[in-house]
């Protein structure tokens, strides 16, 4: 019995939020340095993670794993495991929760003193600690019953982080900043809720019909052919997957709780939210849907692809018709989950890896963006765009770093995200070309919203307000510049995550397709 | 004739003792209504027993009519109290149950 | 009685009934059920209480026709003689009150109510009938030695836990009802005089109440007196009376007597008038 | 020697780097470095030439991988260069013309403050152009393309401070985007069609696929080059780049950066030689563009303005020449080259005129400059006569064949439509750049006081108010601003004429685009005399209707021609109308529907939920009597569902 890595990952951040939890209400300092120290401990086991794992071409699937009995009388098991996609997920999540620690080292401070019993800040970071672990867990997680409970449970955190500790910065009166909160939270809740339950009747199905949890067994069973699932069941089941994955995702039309969450959570929850949790979803389509339910998902691709697409055009429109800061980075969010879920059924193998790269690139460079307007929006106190302007004059760092991340966003070449992006659009159109020409127009409607975003931020004639304007101090600098640089860096160089990343696309996708080539042969054999 | 009749004369009487307690407000006679009912039972026991040529159902009845008399003298009991505290015997009046 | 008990013994172990026993049935049957209905009918409590004492006792008469003559005169005794009386004491205690109208106030109750009850009636006899016992072996044997010792036999021997048990539930009963129904007075009693000054302080009607009938020439006390100007005060009757709405109001003919007495005084004066001229 | 050519990028790419991230420190050298590295950049070029002129024709392409970039399946992008005649070219004209400019801005820019930010920025551009032009498959060139639009964003955008600025600076980079959207749809079409986008595998697997999957490629990569070469119906962001400092317009709106898209097509010539109706479009674009832009260029009395119609319609030369196939691609890439070196000296020149003139831009209140900078004077009108075609200055040579070309392309009518076409061009290039000549140099002095800056923003920025309402006193440019301009001179002068010299031009780029002699319908001699008759045509009415009667200061209201062709011949109304008002109201809607439609259909589910409990919450009434009626009604179910069983 080898030490349980896997576990480990999720452990030390569980501990580190009880811990942080712990520390009495005076000492907020050292509760914030707390939770830094266990973030980065995370990262540095998922280092040791990303490290042993072998992506060699004999290697198995899953590996890491582990195995024990949890709940006997239903077969559930704790069964742990990751492929390159978790690989990458895992390492994603463990990255940015420092960053966002180090954002919100502020965010929480009591705005009221004296009151000794009131812990906020413990509060907080302890939440963000908490939801690392569940996340963490639930991509490694090769139980659906498992993953399913952690699915369920992140919520809890995420639904105090929502409502508990709102954007300070808000137009109109504390009750009805307060307001907004709440139901952004309940709203939050309430739909991922809806999605998780129909979700536990398909598991309950699934067992059913199979007879266990453990996704390796259910692949076995498959593939010796004992599984004997009624189409119709499959489909039944594959809908009930899909529905709660793409609420969490989200897909059109179920995204509307994503721009009041984000609208009225702080920058660094906003970021953990669509950045962190969110992948959640689009990472449980690949591993849940197409590993279990591939004919179904098969069946279904049209309606999910052109679902993807009106995400897509739909969420960079309304971005451009966006007069809250936050709320445009939200729906642009929404236009790239589109992608993703897009790249995933597109079933090509450039799809999938680019729908990999792209949860990864879109975390890393909407953190960027988000954080960055984070820190404008605290300089200003308002999420208003037409309240900012010339801010370039007067805080010029702040300003570069904030283009470089619209330029992310709107995915220009040499940046990450233009790869994972091209990879998508390339995937979708090698099988449905009509969509993929569609999805193009993605990328100029991406430049309006982005550059328009910057325009009125940052260029024209200054503002009184934003004419003092502080530029970014250097805790901030700290925050954007190493994302800034990895968004470099993997836009250059991505074989590093592609060579993870591959195989593991390449067994999701003989779940679909068995052993034959799932792309479509080119009509010029290449030479 | 066949002793049957005396098991429909019970449920007669079992159905209507329900349907007074539904309709009545006195809290007296809807006492007297479930007494009714009852009884209604103990007629049917009787004649179990008659049928089955045993004495069980005698002593189940007997001990009906036990529990039927402390729950008369618990019953009352209350409805005195009852009464007493808001001048009036109605089952209507208690109605401290409404959301 | 005993000679009668033996002879219905010996043809109780039989397929039928005798005719005597069927018209019995027939006859009482009619009227416990007419008893029944009575009891849910009756406007008054007491009538209620009556007739649901006449069920009763129908009742054990069936008891006896079954065999069971100790239940049959349990029957008796208990409930026709404990109980009922009880629930007529208990009628006493708490009188006449508005909740004895049978007007409804839930709104579709009553037709629920009927409908509910008819249902199961139905479903009853249908239950019962659907049986279809046709068979059936008498007490004969039962009652061989005697019904009371084979009731003992069986209450000491195989059911004499739950006859403790019972035990246990009556004096529980008991001790409940006591605690319920009694209060236990905490502060002195008040005097007179302090009742008096109290009186005083709230300001309530100082000298004591009018006595009824007394300004509207009658001598009933359920009969309001009337002021002065002909309103018939609600204060001279007695609380109970006042509760239970058991007012006779006269006012009116008191005003029409009123009336008449001043129109002969009006002839009076006139004649008066005449004889000045 | 072939590991140098990463050098090329890498120079300039590390100058923007540093001069970018450098911060404050560097604000006093920071524009040496920059300049010395688009220099340095400029010596790795030559060095490369020197040794490319060493091998003979065929196997003078060098190579250089340097890493496997995106591998996913059969999708294999690679971070590799390819150096052959045509990127040698392109390489060396833009480090040449690049780090000319580079000096020129030293002085231009002497007064603003963000000039480290300005020097970032031109080696940024510097390093995307070069990897557009070296990369060796489609996908790094689409980075080199993006690349050079971002730069180009920046620059136009530089004063940001001004709304137009920032304004046209989006505008630009969105009207890329369009075209970089074709381009991108044209990369996966190849991919899908060849399982590859490098440039040597692509173009020589060409006869294998069907001519309609290569139209649509050319199609596609014709709407990339109509972006990034502004052609129609893509050209409207070249009038409002001007909007960025002069240097900016000099290297990237009229030398480098807008003649990608020529580059675009000669590169993929293979393809459009495969593909005739993809080249009928792209010499029909070509033949547009040049009449739109020389009659906008007409109109215009902004001189910048002007100029950037004049580079409109000269691209259109180019991209005509391109779409001609092998009779056409030398030529319009040795026009591309000489009109990169006296584009660039034009701008240059209105740059200095501007410079004296308080950086007034409007033509109408220069005049009778000629006296007060001759430098700049000696060196724009040599551009001027190298631009519309004054024999043996390069124009003359470029263009002259190009027109040529365009009377021998295909049969029938259409070698007389387009050469018409061309020949008509030359004619209007003739009259609108002698105008701008006129205007400037000639005449009487009908200048201004300079307007205060902040009423109506002028092109340039250097509008600190000690100019405001104080008569400008024109005065010659500092060495840094007139050198460079005397360097393009040269090149307008001589360029044509050395390129021409038995065609070594053309036998240089052979290898690379094949090259058939044109046949034009009729004989060259006549061409040249006919072109030379035009031109002089252009030069007389222009002389008759500016250089005889006074310019008149406010502009007369024109005939509806000028005055349409004044406001880019409506295409921007139409642009506004259209696009603009007709997207916001859509995201307007949008987000109506969203709100309402969208998240009204979750809350009324919500609602109605609330309405159900709420009629349930009526049944407690708390009646006990209610209660047991329930309770009966279930134990009546109860027993009609045990009997029902029994009777079953």
């Amino acid at each position: 019995m080898s030490f349980p890595l896997l576990t480990a990952t999720a452990v030390v951040p569980a501990v580190g939020a009880i811990a942080t939890a712990a520390v009495p209400a005076a000492k907020r300092t050292a509760a914030k340095w707390l939770a830094l120290f266990f973030s980065l401990a995370t990262l540095a086991l998922a280092a040791v993670v990303a490290v042993r794992f072998n992506t060699g071409s004999g290697a198995d699937r899953y590996q890491l794993t582990e195995s024990h009995s949890w709940i006997a009388d239903f077969g559930v098991r704790y069964e742990l495991g990751v492929d390159g996609i978790g690989v990458a997920l895992i390492g994603l999540t463990a990255l940015l929760i420092p960053f966002i620690i180090v954002a919100g080292w502020h965010d929480a401070d009591p705005q009221e003193t004296g009151n000794t019993r009131w812990r906020p800040t413990q509060g907080f970071f302890a939440l963000i600690l908490m939801v690392e672990a569940m996340v963490i867990l639930s991509f490694e997680a090769t139980d659906v019953f498992l993953f399913y409970i952690l699915f369920e449970a992140m919520l809890i955190p995420m639904y105090f982080l929502i409502g508990g500790f709102g954007d300070r910065a808000h137009s109109g009166s504390d009750q009805n900043a307060a307001a907004q909160r709440s139901y952004a939270a309940v709203k939050f809740l309430l739909y991922n809720l809806v999605g998780g339950l129909i979700m536990l009747a398909a598991v309950i199905g699934l067992y059913v019909v199979a007879g266990t949890f453990s996704l390796t067994e259910i692949a076995e069973m498959r593939a010796s052919g004992e599984l004997n699932m009624a189409t119709n069941t499959e489909r039944l089941l594959f809908l009930g997957f899909f529905f709660a994955f793409a609420v969490k995702a989200p897909l059109w039309p179920l995204h509307t709780w994503l721009p009041n969450a984000m609208g009225e959570a702080t920058a660094p929850v906003a970021v953990l939210i669509t950045a962190v949790v969110d992948k959640v979803g689009t990472f449980a389509m690949l591993r849940f849907c197409l590993g279990l339910f591939p004919g179904a998902s098969e069946w279904a691709t049209p309606v999910i692809l052109v679902l993807a697409l009106v995400s897509i055009v739909y969420g960079a429109l309304l971005a451009v018709g966006q007069r809250d800061i936050k709320r445009l980075v939200a729906y642009a969010s929404i236009s790239h989950f589109g992608f993703i879920i897009m790249g995933i059924f597109a079933m090509t193998t450039q799809g999938q890896s680019g729908a990999t790269l792209y949860m990864v690139n879109h975390g890393i460079s909407t953190a960027a963006l988000m954080l960055v307007a984070g820190f404008l929006i605290s300089r200003r106190g308002s999420r208003l765009i037409a309240d900012y302007g010339g801010v370039q004059k007067a805080a010029p760092i702040l300003a570069g770093t904030f283009l470089i991340g619209s330029l992310a966003t709107l995915s220009l070449p040499g940046l990450a995200p233009f790869v994972s992006e091209f990879l998508v659009l390339v995937g979708t159109f090698a099988r449905y070309p009509v969509i993929g020409i569609i999805a193009t127009f993605g990328i100029v409607l991406g430049a309006l919203y982005s550059l328009v975003l910057y325009q009125r931020t940052m260029t024209g004639p200054v503002k009184v307000e934003t004419a003092k304007m502080p530029d970014l101090k250097l805790r901030e600098l700290l925050v954007v510049g190493p994302l800034i640089v990895l968004l470099v860096f993997l836009g250059v160089y991505p074989k590093p995550l592609t060579d993870v990343v591959d195989p593991a696309v390449g067994h999701t996708l003989s779940d679909v397709y068995g052993d034959e080539n799932p792309d479509p042969e080119p009509e010029v054999a290449a030479k | 004739m066949n002793p049957v009749n005396y098991l429909y004369l019970a449920s007669l009487l079992f159905a209507i003792g329900a349907t007074g307690v539904l309709i009545r407000r006195n809290a007296i006679v809807v006492f007297m209504c479930i007494e009714l009912m009852l009884n209604a039972c103990n007629l049917a026991l009787v004649a179990f027993s008659r049928m089955h040529g045993n004495l069980d159902g005698q002593i189940i009845a007997f001990f009906t009519m036990v529990v039927a008399a402390a729950e008369v003298v618990v019953g009352l009991a209350i409805i005195v109290s009852l009464f007493r505290s808001r001048h009036s015997a109605s089952v209507d009046d208690a109605s401290l149950m409404k959301l | 009685m005993s000679a009668l008990a033996s002879q219905a013994v010996t043809d109780l172990a039989a397929y039928t009934t005798s005719t005597g026993e069927a018209v019995q049935f027939w006859v009482l049957g009619t009227v416990a059920v007419i008893g029944a209905l009575c009891t849910i009918l009756m406007k008054k409590a007491v009538h209620s209480a009556l007739c649901l004492a006449g069920t009763m006792i129908i009742l054990a008469v069936f008891y006896l026709a079954n065999g069971a003559y100790f239940l049959g005169i349990v029957q008796v005794v208990v409930y026709t003689g404990a109980i009922m009386m009880l629930f007529l004491f208990v009628v006493m205690l708490v009188g006449v009150t508005a909740a004895d109208s049978l007007k409804e106030t839930i709104k579709g109750q009553r037709w629920l109510a009927l409908l509910c009850g008819l249902g199961f009636a139905v479903l009853l006899v249908g239950g019962i009938g659907n049986a279809a016992i046709t068979e059936f072996n008498g007490l004969g044997t039962a009652n061989a030695g005697g019904n009371v010792e084979g009731l003992a036999a069986l209450i000491f021997t195989k059911y004499v836990f739950a006859f403790e048990i019972t035990g246990a539930l009556l004096i529980t009963a008991a001790v409940g009802a006591m605690v319920l129904t009694h209060r236990e007075r905490t502060e002195r009693a008040k005097t007179q005089r302090e009742l008096a000054e109290q009186r005083v302080r709230e300001g309530k009607h100082l000298p004591p109440l009018p006595a009824p009938g007394v300004y509207a020439r009658h001598n009933a006390v359920d009969i309001a007196g009337l002021l002065p100007d002909g309103t018939p005060s609600e204060l001279t009757v007695m609380k109970t009376l006042r509760d239970r709405g058991q007012i006779r109001d006269v006012s009116t003919e008191a005003l029409r007597d009123l009336a008449a007495l001043e129109q002969r005084s009006e002839e009076r004066l006139g004649r008066g008038q005449e004889a000045a001229k | 020697m072939e590991n140098l050519i990463a050098l090329l990028v890498a120079a300039p790419l590390l100058g923007a780097v540093i001069l970018l991230c450098g911060g404050r420190r560097l604000d006093r050298t920071g524009h040496w470095l920059g300049t010395l590295l688009a220099l340095g950049s400029f010596v790795v070029a030559a060095l490369l030439f020197t040794d490319m002129l060493g091998r003979d024709g065929e196997d003078r392409a060098m190579h250089q991988h340097l890493f496997s970039w995106i591998p996913v399946g059969g999708f294999q992008a690679d971070i590799a260069f390819q150096l052959d005649q045509l990127s040698m070219t392109f390489v060396l004209l833009i480090t040449g013309v690049g780090s000319l400019i580079h000096i020129y801005s030293i002085g231009y820019m002497e007064h603003d403050e963000r000039r480290r930010r300005f020097f970032g920025y031109l080696n940024l551009f510097l390093a995307a152009m070069l990897i557009l032009v070296i990369a060796d498959n489609y996908l790094l060139l689409y980075v080199g393309w993006e690349g050079v639009g971002l730069a180009s964003y920046l620059l136009i955008g530089f004063w940001q401070h001004k709304p137009s600025a920032a304004t046209a600076a989006k505008k630009a980079f969105l009207v890329n985007r369009v075209g970089d959207m074709g381009l991108s749809i044209a990369i996966m079409l190849m991919f899908t069609t060849f399982g590859t986008f490098a440039f040597g595998d692509v173009l020589a697997a060409t006869g294998e696929t069907s001519e309609g999957k290569l139209t649509a490629i050319g199609l596609m990569l014709l709407l990339a080059a109509c972006g990034k070469s502004a052609q129609v119906p893509l050209q409207s962001w070249l009038g409002d780049a001007m909007e960025g400092p002069t240097p900016v317009s000099a290297l990237i709106h009229a030398a480098t950066m807008v003649t990608a898209g020529v580059y675009l097509i000669t590169r993929s010539g293979a393809i459009f030689n495969a593909a005739p109706d993809a080249q009928l479009a792209v010499v029909i674009v070509g033949a547009v563009t040049l009449l739109f832009g020389a009659i906008v260029g007409c109109a215009k009395d902004d001189i910048k303005k002007a100029l950037a119609g004049s580079t409109m319609s000269q691209i259109g030369y180019m991209v005509l020449a391109a779409g001609l196939g092998p009779i056409g691609y030398a030529f319009a890439i040795m026009h591309l080259v000489t009109h990169g070196f006296f584009k660039a000296g034009l701008f240059l020149g209105a740059g200095s005129v501007m410079h004296g003139m308080n950086d007034e831009v409007d033509m109408r209140k220069y005049g009778g400059l000629r006296k007060y900078m001759p430098v700049t004077f000696v060196t724009f009108g040599l551009g001027y006569l190298a631009i519309i075609g004054f024999p043996g200055l390069s124009g003359f040579w470029s263009k002259d064949k190009i027109i040529e070309a365009a009377f021998a392309y295909g049969d029938g009518v259409r070698p007389w439509i387009f050469g018409g076409v061309a020949l008509l061009g030359a004619g209007i290039t003739a009259f609108y750049m002698t105008r701008v000549m006129l205007m400037t140099f000639f005449g009487e002095k009908r200048w201004q006081p300079t307007p205060d800056p902040h009423k109506e923003p002028s092109a340039e920025p250097a509008a600190d108010d000690a100019h405001a309402g104080e008569m400008p006193h024109p005065h010659e440019s500092p060495k840094s601003m007139t050198i460079p301009m005397i360097v393009l001179a040269f090149g307008s002068v001589f360029a044509g004429g050395l390129f021409s010299l038995n065609e070594s031009f053309v036998h240089w780029l052979e290898p690379v685009t094949a090259f058939e002699h044109p046949h034009p319908v009729i004989s060259v001699p006549a061409i040249t005399a006919s072109t030379m008759v035009v031109l002089a045509i252009g030069v007389a009415i222009a002389w008759f209707m500016y250089g005889k009667r006074p310019v008149p200061v406010t502009a007369p209201r024109g005939s509806v021609l000028t005055r349409a062709a004044r406001r880019d011949l409506l295409q921007d109304d139409f642009n506004h109308v259209v696009l603009v008002r007709g997207g916001e109201h859509l995201t307007r809607s949008l987000v109506y529907v969203d709100h309402t439609l969208v998240d009204g259909v979750v809350n009324g589910t919500a609602a109605s939920f609330g309405g159900l409990s709420g009629r349930m919450r009526k049944l407690q009434n708390g009646f006990a009597r209610s209660y047991a009626v329930s309770m009966l009604g279930g134990t009546a179910v109860l027993v009609a569902a045990t009997l029902l069983m029994r009777a079953v």
